[in-house]
């Protein structure tokens, strides 16, 4: 490999690790849920696409800057995410464990067809911000919209995890993923830190819905099955309920995607993906921060 | 019969199969998001073994059948020692696999000045042995329809089984089976092997029904849609999933005004039937409840005569 | 017992297989160009479709040939209702209005059920204002620069 | 076998994390006998039996059986040895019916060698002459083809007992059989026990009940925070100042 190559193979790592942000954020909101319910959502993804088009269509009806849209994504995301809790599980009994999970299939099935119905199937396009910026360093180009997404990925986590740690809303979190049963005997409220969760997840899943669309330029629902699959992955991988293991199973996964592109080329890239997780399914189920390894 | 019902009942009872070898794996208390990717293997393989090596159709679908459960033993045996969602995300990712080789797949041959084969993400085009031996499509409809009650038959003789006896066994409480003496492991890779064959039987009709197969087809959505047939129709008995399969093809292709809107109603029947039936519509009460009904009409005779009591036990 | 049985089952099976009869049939074997436009109602397109002989590359006319469709990505699960193509002035040509569920892909079966049977199979996408190449199976995460 | 041994457990240890729930006990149990096992709640009672059955791994010591080391033996395969159990609280197949759950039950490896297709399809003439023969022992014969989830406390507890002894066991573990049970239903679940020792079944019993343990147990093991603090006959054990001490004033407790 000559030195041409390597610049280049380093170059799409970047880009992929800098992508990876919403690998992670995705991977995020399905550890939190699942940190707290001990249930996979699994129309998260759907739901965080769909964020992204109501911002779109928000931002249609009322002329603002594209800034703007993120914001409302966000927002997008935290009321779809506490309906998804209202419809995918308050009422399922949680005894069995995978009826919530054909239950969130059902709405990822609802959310995606709602956004086909209304968009007739067409790809709509997403404003990309510093799309034209680009920062040589030495021999590398950083490009502007993947730095965007980076830094907002960056910011939500870090407030996301401020919230967590700093606040009595995380220590209320934490304590009804640890004990549920003690925690309601102190008085905190499960329904209410549940839904809390939801909205909060769903406020994490509009932005990288909207950090997604920024990145590619264009929304479609064709996306939210893959997305799916990679939160999924990058969860996996960095072991169910673990929140630094999701950050940084999102940056390899991004770094390994882009990695395998450039090496064996698109059609190829995901079956490497594809054996990663496999691969830590059966060798190594509890992820690389094993947390609740065999749980469930 | 009219061409358009021939269709509708061969697509019925083609998604049978996919849809009864999803519901094996719940009788074991799995869900699979994956049998998609058996139902592809069985697919391509009968697929292949007629268009390329000239096989008769019936030894074309053994094979399918039989590469099908081939590979979900294989994968069955690291994969079933994960529970729950661990398990269904593995077979999400082994399905995902399966349909970007196929899509990397090319593997064709010049027959009569043409090129048959898999082709990559374009498909495998010219499965042409209905046309070659002049099987005309109500024909092939009864084809389906006899292997499917051949299955069927099959099945519920299972369910009657101790085998079968043994994977409900199994789905309600892995733990207390195995202190009952049963290998879980063993049983629930069986299990996993007759739902490869299913589906790959499924698969191989499709492919040579529709004469042209691509790997999209055979994505997450498939699969899922199979796991819901069983949970729709419920559990209690195989004709749960059939029932599911009827309620979403049958009953929407009869309400053809709601064709548009046919996932919005999908996805929220499987959320209400979770709620208000966890296992679907025909789960075991009410089954055992038919059952003793029909007893009462037809009584059973040849019972067993009690043993003199008091003897050791 | 249970050896003898399997035994009698593999043998009839492989009976069946060997001795199965397999007549292929010296037929024609058809070709297709397909144009479809998006008609004036909703979901509805006119095609127009040109059959040849994939050997000969002569128009294949006087053929009954029924338009059905399938959608690559749900197999098996959008019953389309086949329609009748009728054939038009020129020699090989046919013209069917196809009614489809939803836009997307979706893999056109033209069945010739008389004189000779066979069916082509071509891929369309179908928007609501124009017909064109299916989408690639591939949907990119991001695109490279 | 005479006064063989049917179960050792030598030096049986399990630490949970940090928590010492069995600490290095050693027990015997001979054949035909019924010993009790008791000691105040957390003492480590059931975890020795969660250990023998094989739910857990060991931490440290083995557990023979007839003198073969089975310590590593995943529960299945002990089952097949001849070691069943019930529950505290009862685990039944509610979905299968009462007939089904005492087929499926029968797994000893002398049922396993029937022939492959009646054993498989419907149970062979003897094996359902058997099951027939357990439910009339356990009066439940009216109740075959009624689904198990729908039986009552009491009839539930009755076939858990038969599921345990459909396998043809040589060592049943009985885990407080007697819980939510009135002196009526004691008083069967005694002349049961005590009948089916004659059978030839060596039971070993985890109970709260005293009486029940008193009456039917020839010896009694005592154990305190995982730790088997004293071992004799019941009047041996009643009378230990040991055993009063952890006991302090709850022998008859529930």
């Amino acid at each position: 490999m000559d030195l041409l190559d390597l610049i280049d193979t380093i170059q799409s790592i970047a880009d992929g690790v800098l992508f990876g942000t919403t690998y992670a954020l995705l991977g995020i909101g399905f550890t939190l849920i699942f940190g707290v319910m001990h249930k996979i959502n699994l129309s998260f993804a759907a739901a965080s696409i769909g964020a992204a088009y109501a911002s779109l269509l928000i931002l249609s009806a009322v002329k603002a800057p594209a800034v703007v849209v993120f914001l409302m994504a966000a927002a997008a995301g935290g009321v779809l995410g506490g309906l998804v809790y209202l419809v995918g599980f308050k009422f399922i009994p949680l005894a069995n464990p995978l009826a919530t999970l054909m239950s969130t299939v059902g709405l990822l099935l609802l959310i995606d067809e709602i956004i086909v119905h209304t968009t007739a199937g067409v790809p709509l396009n997403y404003p990309a911000l510093f799309s034209d910026v680009i920062v040589p360093i030495g021999p590398f180009n950083l490009r502007g919209d993947l730095m965007f997404v980076f830094v907002l990925g960056c910011v939500c986590m870090t407030v996301l995890l401020l919230l967590l740690y700093r606040t009595k809303l995380g220590l209320a979190t934490r304590a009804v993923s640890q004990q549920p049963t003690a925690s309601q005997l102190c008085g905190i409220g499960i329904m209410r830190v549940n839904i809390l969760t939801f909205v909060i997840t769903g406020v994490v899943g509009g932005i990288a819905g909207a950090m997604t669309g920024a990145a590619i330029g264009m929304l479609s629902p064709l996306l939210s099955l893959p997305l799916t699959v990679k939160g999924l992955i990058v969860t996996v991988i960095g072991g169910l309920g673990s929140i630094p293991g999701a950050i940084v199973a999102g940056l390899v996964v991004g770094g390994l995607e882009n990695f395998f592109q450039f090496l064996r080329g698109v059609s190829e890239r995901d079956l490497y993906i594809m054996l990663l997780l496999f691969a830590f399914l059966v060798f190594r189920p509890g992820g690389i921060f094993t947390v609740a390894a065999g749980r469930d | 019969m009219d061409d358009y019902l021939i269709g509708v009942l061969s697509n019925i009872g083609v998604i049978s199969f996919i849809a009864l070898s999803a519901y094996v794996l719940l009788l074991t208390g799995e869900i699979s998001f994956g049998q998609q990717a058996f139902f592809a293997i069985g697919a391509y393989a009968a697929g292949i073994a007629t268009a390329l090596w000239g096989w008769p159709l019936a030894a074309a679908i053994v094979w399918g059948a039989a590469i099908g459960a081939g590979s979900a033993i294989l994968v069955g045996v690291p994969t079933l020692r994960l529970h729950g969602l661990y398990f269904a995300i593995a077979t999400l990712a082994f399905a995902e696999m399966v349909r970007i080789l196929f899509e990397l797949l090319r593997y064709q041959v010049l027959i009569d000045g043409e090129w048959v084969g898999p082709n990559g993400a374009d498909g495998f085009r010219n499965i042409r042995y209905i046309f070659e031996n002049d099987i005309s499509s109500l024909q092939f409809m009864i084809l389906i329809y006899a292997v499917l009650v051949a299955t069927l038959s099959m099945f519920l003789l299972l369910e009657r089984s101790r085998l079968g006896v043994i994977f409900r066994m199994i789905g309600e409480d892995e733990t207390l089976a195995g202190l009952q003496g049963i290998s879980v492991a063993r049983h629930k890779v069986l299990a996993a092997g007759i739902g490869g064959a299913l589906a790959g039987i499924g698969g191989g009709l499709y492919a040579h029904l529709t004469t042209y197969i691509e790997p999209r087809s055979f994505d997450v959505m498939l699969g899922v849609h199979s796991l819901a047939y069983g949970l729709i129709g419920g559990l209690g008995t195989a004709f749960g999933p059939l029932l599911g399969v009827l309620i979403d093809i049958g009953l929407l292709e009869a309400i053809r005004a709601l064709a548009g809107y046919r996932m919005i109603i999908f996805g929220g029947l499987v959320a209400i039937l979770l709620i208000i039936r966890p296992r679907g519509l025909l789960d075991e009460k009410l089954v055992h409840k038919i059952g003793r009904m029909w007893r009462l009409i037809l009584p059973r005779g040849g019972r067993v005569k009690l043993g003199p009591s008091g003897e050791k036990i | 017992m249970m050896t003898t049985s399997w035994r009698f089952a593999v043998i009839m099976m492989l009976a069946f297989m060997l001795f199965h009869p397999q007549t292929v049939l010296a037929q024609v074997r058809a070709k297709a160009e397909v144009d479809c436009q998006p008609a004036a109602e909703k979901l509805q397109y006119d095609c127009i479709i040109k059959l040849t002989n994939s050997r000969t590359n002569e128009q294949l006319a006087g053929f009954d040939l029924m338009v059905g469709a399938d959608m690559p990505s749900m197999p098996a699960m959008h019953n389309v209702r086949p329609v009748k193509a009728d054939e038009d002035q020129e020699k090989g040509t046919y013209k069917a209005r196809i009614v489809l569920e939803m836009y997307g892909d979706w893999a056109l079966h033209l069945d010739l059920i008389g004189p000779v049977r066979d069916r082509v199979v071509k891929v369309l996408r179908f928007e609501r204002d124009r017909v064109g190449e299916p989408t690639s199976a591939q949907t990119p995460a991001h695109q490279r620069h | 076998m005479g006064n063989a041994k049917v179960l050792e457990l030598h030096g049986l240890t399990k630490h949970f994390g940090g928590v010492r729930a069995v600490d290095g006990v050693d027990l015997t149990v001979a054949s035909g006998e019924i010993l009790g096992l008791i000691g105040p709640n957390g003492s480590g009672k059931s975890t020795i039996v969660n250990l023998i059955c094989g739910l857990f791994p060991l931490t440290a010591g083995r557990v023979l059986f007839g003198g073969a080391d089975i310590s590593e033996l995943p529960p299945h395969t002990r089952v097949a040895l001849g070691i069943t159990r019930t529950f505290q609280n009862i685990r039944l197949f509610g979905q299968l019916t009462v007939w089904q759950n005492l087929w499926v039950a029968q797994n000893s490896g002398e049922q396993r060698k029937q022939n492959f297709l009646p054993r498989w399809l419907g149970g062979s003439k003897g094996a359902r002459a058997e099951i027939d023969r357990m439910l009339e022992f356990f009066d439940l014969g009216h109740k075959r083809d009624e689904l198990a989830g729908n039986l009552a406390f009491g009839e539930q507890r009755r076939l858990e007992f038969a599921r345990a002894l459909a396998a043809r066991p040589a060592l049943l573990l009985l885990d407080e059989p007697a819980a939510g049970m009135n002196a009526e239903e004691i008083e069967q679940l005694d002349s049961r026990i005590r009948k089916m020792r004659q059978n030839g079944v060596t039971v070993l019993l985890i109970e709260h009940h005293m009486e029940l343990v008193m009456s039917v147990a020839d010896r009694i093991a005592v154990l305190n925070f995982g730790q088997k603090i004293a071992e004799g006959t019941a009047s041996a054990v009643q009378s230990n100042p040991v055993v009063r001490d952890a006991y302090l004033g709850t022998t008859t407790g529930a």
